[in-house]
């Protein structure tokens, strides 16, 4: 029924002499959201790196069919990755529109300015905040403008890591409205990295645990809140 | 009795008010929450402790020493001792010597022994055994030699905890101790919060969006917006606050 | 000698001489602190072959005018194509390989940078004195005593300002502008929209290099001779002009390099307390006092991170 | 042609208790001895005794020999095992130089080679021949001591001899003096090289920068008369301060008023902050006691702001081609008139085509192949005139040997063929301890449409202050 968008198999990615990705193999498929659980060090910020080319890997990521994995990171970001990385990954000297004009910057169509002020308008927050610079944005503000600037690319898979972190409770709650309510208008493909498992599996179509650079559990959502092992550790109840 | 008690903490920056005339204290032994939506002014509050920014109106009095009198390298030597929200380690360093400058605070070195390297041996051996204890206490013994850079998000907090607590603080004071962790690993550092707290006399001042840690571990929690304090109260009384549901732990809480 | 007291000279004259000499001298300085400025902003590194790469571009653009008689105009514009070009090959081959966060290695091959063109320019051309014909006509504008404005005074000056406007359009107004503004803000969030780095810096050193060529066949000539030595304590005026303006400002490179002139040939000389022949260290000196109250410099951003 | 010293015997008074503060002063007294008989002694130089001649000058049976003004030499304070005829074969006499041949002062690499023309042209010295063995320096002083040492111990090497620049000679005097090992003729105008008395074995030659400033001194005051105001730069090192410390004892003696004064970082790019200053004061005569490049950068600065005043420049800035071709094309004529002083005949000078002196350096230089008129030959030749003298003065009173040609040295009355006519090279040891001590003016000829320049003489009159400086004695 579903096309695959995203297909990895045997990654393994190395930082020096250790090793932290162990040969895995998962598909993302156009139009999902697929989620990754897993505890502290267990490789899931290693595994958004790999397919970005910011680690040494090998075994195979194929994108839209074509093999990408000694690609450079340039490039595989117009091949339409866009990746929104841990910790914000935004430009803080830049104002908010530089930062999304940065966005674009794989783009050549005269549309760029009208997409824009389509996402400042998805995201009010950043529309009264055009011209200010991005360091001087709060936490939520920051993470809005991060998903904004990597939407600017107009990519077909878009990556996040660990977008909840250092978030209040309700911004946490606002941001994922937001993620599914792209997904859903925009039909973006998402791969994305959470430790808050419950919000995520909520607007998740699929979900991944990675243990120590292997993945143990793959499935459904309602899979994964099945199985008693990844509700203890996970889920908390 | 109060250990540490804040009181109409004003600060400004340019226009911005960004404290604005905050109050409130910490018995002795306590645990106490530092909640609020982002931006609302909590490491601002933990910069105005640990001496970094200047408080333009009020006054801390920690344990009877006016703590806004004491200079920024001065804090560590009366007993406060602090880790960082992005983390200030040194990424060069293994995660052994990143605890033992935590420790060097308790040093009886002074500039002149130090230039005449008098007794810097022994104070030396000294220094890296405490280290080891407390890299112990923190399951951290296994990455002793390993560089802090290239280690874990979730692991880099866990030193960052082991170097303050080097310091041999009476308050701690923790800037999302829980970032990067799931779960499980989440409910463990609540417990290590509280044995930490009980094992070494701590008083601890605890800013964290996660919830579930900053209500089990808790005795008590002050929640800001717009940099002034809305709710204080035991961790149930702020979960029913409807001030605190609207601004910042919305409906799903 | 000097008397340990404060007696300030007050003769008119000499006074406007001074601020004339320190506003044409202080161009140069800004021009070059333009160019370091360029690229710290790109990598955080402090470049010390930047005067050297600018020595160079000198020597080229003298053997163009006098030794082949081309116009000096343009010697000097090829002499800025050929540094420029020079600049973005030594960026490809001796710069790119080291990893840009450990500023430590880059700011030693810089030095060996430095030492290399120095050696290659002393080689090439001999330490013998030369001279660099000036691009603006002799003569002054208008002269009071001791107190002249030259042409090629009033040309560095506009010049000056005319490069700190088309640098700045350069980047605000460019799409390498704004590549080159991503990845001087962050390095990796620029790979991430899709910005190749090492081109981007590739272009950074080009562009200061080009900018340091032009900024050493202004100043130069005002010199009245020219050795391979030249640069060296122009450079270090043009370090504290760009730590004055501030390290990432393009604004505060000219302006510091411009009030960096003005303190070597207004202040310290005013000012009798001041030993005059300690000319450098007490410029310098000025400006760490400056620094000490304005730690990020007149312009530079003191970086604001809310969280 | 030589004129009256009118002016002298007051400066010759004001060194003398100069000299003593100096040493006091700076020194600890540690050399008080030396200066006791000072202020006598000078103040005869004012007089025209004449020094001493070698003849008188015998050694000493005891092994200690009386250089003159109290200096003494002892060669019992030689190491064991210290040869006074070492380096002289049966017919060689083995002479060490250390030059810079490559890096920024290459240029005077071939002084050595001149020197070599001198002596193969030169008859046999007590049936000797002298050989010059030359290391490369680089002008670094490190690598000058390194020379020295391996070519005392591999080279069998009898004196050393116009080994070039201060700070190199500085480096090796020590060792030189330890060791007994003659140090002839640096090569450097630094007065450092007058001090008989605490280093006996070392003696310079130039003109040096103290003297050339009380040449300047005289120059003025008999010239332009009481009252002429002057501005003075100096570059702010030991050698600008050498210019500067006896042209401030001497010009108030003379009536001259000095008006300004500015040191100079040697470092710096430009003076023009200085120069400026300096023009501002108005002054009838700019000194320009600086070297290198802010020499033409001191003229045309001062000329830029339109300051008329007489400039003297420093005789360490004489190449034309060197210093004042770069600034005639940057701002052609600010250096037509410029003064300096000239110690010796210039051998591209028209004066001096029938010289028989200058006829016999060009026809020796052109036999051996090279253009006397390019090159350092030329200056290694003119050195070679000096160091020949002694050796012959030294063999034929009480033979050829360290000590002898060291007192030889410290005791001269002779008139070298190289230097202005009517100039005398004397030396009495601790009494008079320089070589050269007398110059003309010469004016830098070079107008706005000239292609070329040329020294030309102003007077043609001879400035002597023979023997008024004394020793260095600090």
């Amino acid at each position: 029924m579903s096309e695959a968008l995203l297909h990895v198999s045997d990654l393994e990615a190395a930082y020096g002499a250790v090793k932290v990705l162990h040969g895995i193999d998962f598909t993302v498929n156009v139009g999902d959201i697929s989620v990754v659980l897993g505890a502290n060090g267990a490789g899931k910020t290693t595994t958004l790196r790999a397919i970005c080319g910011q680690v040494h890997t090998s075994g195979s990521i194929a994108f839209h069919g074509a093999e990408i994995i000694h690609e450079a990171t340039a490039d595989i970001v117009r091949r339409g990755i866009a990746h929104v990385p841990q910790g914000r990954g935004t430009f803080p000297e830049l104002s908010v529109t530089d930062n999304l004009e940065a966005g674009a910057f794989v783009r050549k169509d005269s549309e760029i300015n009208d997409d824009i002020e389509k996402w400042l308008e998805i995201f009010p927050v950043l529309g009264e905040r055009r011209g200010q610079l991005a360091g001087s944005l709060s936490g939520g503000e920051q993470q809005m403008l991060a998903v904004a600037r990597a939407m600017m690319s107009r990519p077909r898979l878009l990556l996040l890591d660990e977008p909840s972190l250092g978030l209040a409770p309700i911004i946490i709650e606002d941001l994922f409205g937001r993620l599914a309510a792209i997904n859903a208008d925009e039909g973006m493909t998402m791969l994305i990295v959470e430790q808050n498992a419950n919000l995520a599996l909520a607007v998740a179509s699929h979900a991944y645990v990675l243990e120590a650079g292997t993945i143990a559990i793959s499935g459904e959502p309602e899979v994964l809140s099945g199985d008693e092992a990844v509700r203890r550790a996970y889920l908390g109840y | 009795m109060a250990l540490l008690d804040v009181s109409d903490i004003t600060v400004r920056f340019g226009g911005i008010v960004a404290l604005d005339g905050l109050s409130f204290d910490i018995d002795e032994g306590q645990i106490c929450g530092l909640i609020g939506p982002n931006g609302a002014g909590k490491t601002t509050m933990f910069n105005v402790l640990s001496r970094v920014y200047h408080a333009d109106e009020g006054t801390v009095d920690f344990d009877g020493h006016d703590l806004l009198a004491v200079p920024a390298h001065g804090i560590a030597k009366i007993g406060v001792a602090r880790t960082f929200q992005n983390l200030a380690l040194w990424p060069g360093m293994t995660v052994l010597e990143n605890v033992m400058v935590g420790a060097h605070t308790h040093s009886k070195q002074n500039f002149l022994s130090a230039a005449l390297r008098i007794g810097t041996r022994a104070d030396e051996r000294r220094l890296k055994a405490r280290a080891w204890e407390i890299l112990a206490e923190l399951d951290l013994t296994d990455m002793a030699h390993h560089p802090a850079a290239g280690l874990p998000f979730g692991t880099l907090k866990r030193v960052e905890l082991a170097r303050a607590l080097a310091a041999e603080p009476r308050l701690l004071l923790l800037d999302e101790p829980a970032n990067g962790l799931t779960h499980s690993e989440v409910e463990s550092l609540g417990e290590l919060i509280s044995n930490l707290r009980d094992t070494h006399s701590l008083t601890v001042l605890l800013v964290e969006h996660h919830m579930a840690l900053v209500m089990s571990v808790s005795e008590k929690v002050v929640v800001m917006n717009f940099g002034a304090k809305i709710a204080e109260g035991t961790p149930s009384e702020i979960q029913q606050h409807p001030e605190v549901i609207e601004a910042y732990l919305g409906s799903g809480a | 000698m000097f008397l340990l007291a404060v007696s300030i000279d007050t003769d008119p004259e000499l006074l406007l001489a001074r601020v004339l000499d320190g506003l044409r001298f202080g161009s140069g300085y800004g021009a070059l602190a333009l160019a370091l400025v360029m690229i710290y902003k790109a990598t955080g590194v402090l470049n010390f072959a930047q005067g050297e790469l600018a020595l160079l571009g000198i020597y080229i653009a003298w053997a163009f005018s006098v030794g082949w008689g081309w116009p000096i105009i343009v010697a000097v514009i090829l002499a800025i194509f050929i540094t420029a070009t020079l600049a973005a090959g030594i960026e490809r081959t001796i710069i790119r390989p080291f990893d840009p966060s450990n500023h430590l290695p880059l700011v030693i091959v810089t030095l060996g940078l430095f030492l290399a063109i120095n050696s290659f320019v002393a080689v090439t051309w001999t330490t013998d004195l030369k001279a660099l014909p000036s691009m603006f006509p002799s003569g002054n504008v208008f002269a009071v005593g001791v107190a002249h404005l030259t042409w090629s005074g009033l040309g560095m000056f506009i010049t000056v300002f005319a490069m700190l406007g088309a640098v700045t359009l350069l980047l605000n107004r460019t799409k390498i502008g704004l590549a080159f503004r991503a990845v001087s803000s962050n390095i990796e969030s620029a790979e991430l929209v899709g910005i190749k780095v090492g081109q981007t810096l590739q272009f950074g050193w080009a562009l200061a290099a080009a900018i340091g060529t032009l900024a050493g066949a202004l100043l130069v000539p005002e010199l009245q001779v020219l050795d391979p030595n030249v640069m060296l304590s122009t450079l270090v005026f043009a370090f504290a002009g760009a730590a004055l303006g501030g390290l990432d400002s393009p604004k505060g490179a000219v302006i510091g390099g411009i009030l960096v002139g003005l303190i070597r040939n207004v202040v310290v000389q005013s000012v009798s307390f001041i030993p005059s022949e300690l000319s450098v260290g007490a410029a310098v000196f000025v400006i760490l006092l400056v620094l000490l109250v304005k730690p990020s410099g007149l312009f530079g951003s003191s970086k604001v991170v809310r969280v | 042609m030589k004129r009256s010293k009118r002016c002298l015997g007051l400066i010759a008074t004001a060194l003398a208790f100069t000299l003593i503060a100096a040493s006091c002063g700076d020194d600890g007294g540690e050399a008080s001895t030396a200066t006791t008989a000072a202020p006598a002694t000078t103040a005869d130089a004012g007089t025209t005794t004449a020094a001493p001649t070698t003849t008188e000058a015998a050694p000493v049976s005891d092994g200690t020999f009386d250089l003159g003004g109290g200096a003494v030499l002892d060669t019992n304070e030689c190491p064991s095992g210290w040869d006074d005829t070492q380096g002289l074969t049966d017919d060689e006499i083995r002479i060490g130089i250390s030059l810079p041949e490559s890096g920024a002062l290459a240029g005077f690499g071939t002084i050595a080679e001149g020197m070599q023309i001198f002596f193969d042209n030169a008859d046999p010295i007590d049936g000797r021949s002298v050989t010059i063995v030359s290391r490369d320096d680089g002008y670094e002083s490190g690598r000058t001591v390194t020379n020295v040492g391996e070519m005392i111990d591999t080279e069998n090497i009898f004196a050393f001899s116009h080994i070039l620049g201060s700070p190199n000679n500085l480096a090796v005097r020590d060792t030189l003096n330890e060791e007994c090992i003659p140090q002839l003729y640096n090569a450097t105008g630094l007065p450092n090289w007058g001090d008989p008395s605490n280093f006996p074995w070392t003696i310079g030659q130039l003109l040096n920068y103290s003297t050339e400033s009380l040449i300047w001194c005289d120059y003025f005051a008999s010239e332009f008369g009481e009252g002429t105001t002057v501005a003075a730069l100096y570059a702010n090192n030991d050698f600008g301060k050498s210019y500067q410390k006896f042209f401030e004892q001497c010009a108030p003696e003379l009536g001259l008023e000095i008006l300004a004064t500015e040191l100079h970082d040697p470092n710096a790019d430009t003076v023009q902050p200085e120069v400026t200053t300096l023009a501002a004061s108005g002054a009838d005569i700019f000194v320009v006691g600086t070297t290198g490049a802010s020499c033409p950068r001191a003229v045309g600065g001062a000329r830029g702001v339109g300051w008329g005043a007489t400039i003297m420049v420093s005789s360490t800035c004489q190449n034309i081609g060197l210093f004042w071709g770069p600034l005639h094309s940057q701002a052609a004529g600010a250096a037509h008139g410029i003064q300096i002083i000239s110690t010796t005949k210039d051998i591209g000078d028209p004066r001096w085509a029938d010289d028989p002196w200058v006829m016999k350096v060009r026809s020796e230089l052109e036999a051996a192949g090279i253009d006397p008129d390019a090159g350092a030959q030329q200056t290694g030749y003119a050195f070679a005139e000096q160091l020949d003298h002694v050796l012959r003065e030294a063999a034929a009173n009480g033979g050829l040997g360290r000590a002898n040609v060291m007192q030889a040295s410290w005791q001269q009355n002779w008139e070298a063929q190289n230097a202005l006519p009517g100039s005398t090279i004397q030396t009495d040891g601790a009494n008079d301890a320089y070589i050269v001590e007398a110059g003309e003016i010469s004016m830098l000829n070079l107008p706005p449409d000239a292609e070329a320049g040329s020294w030309v003489a102003v007077t043609g009159e001879l400035i002597d202050v023979e023997g008024d400086l004394g020793s260095f004695a600090g």
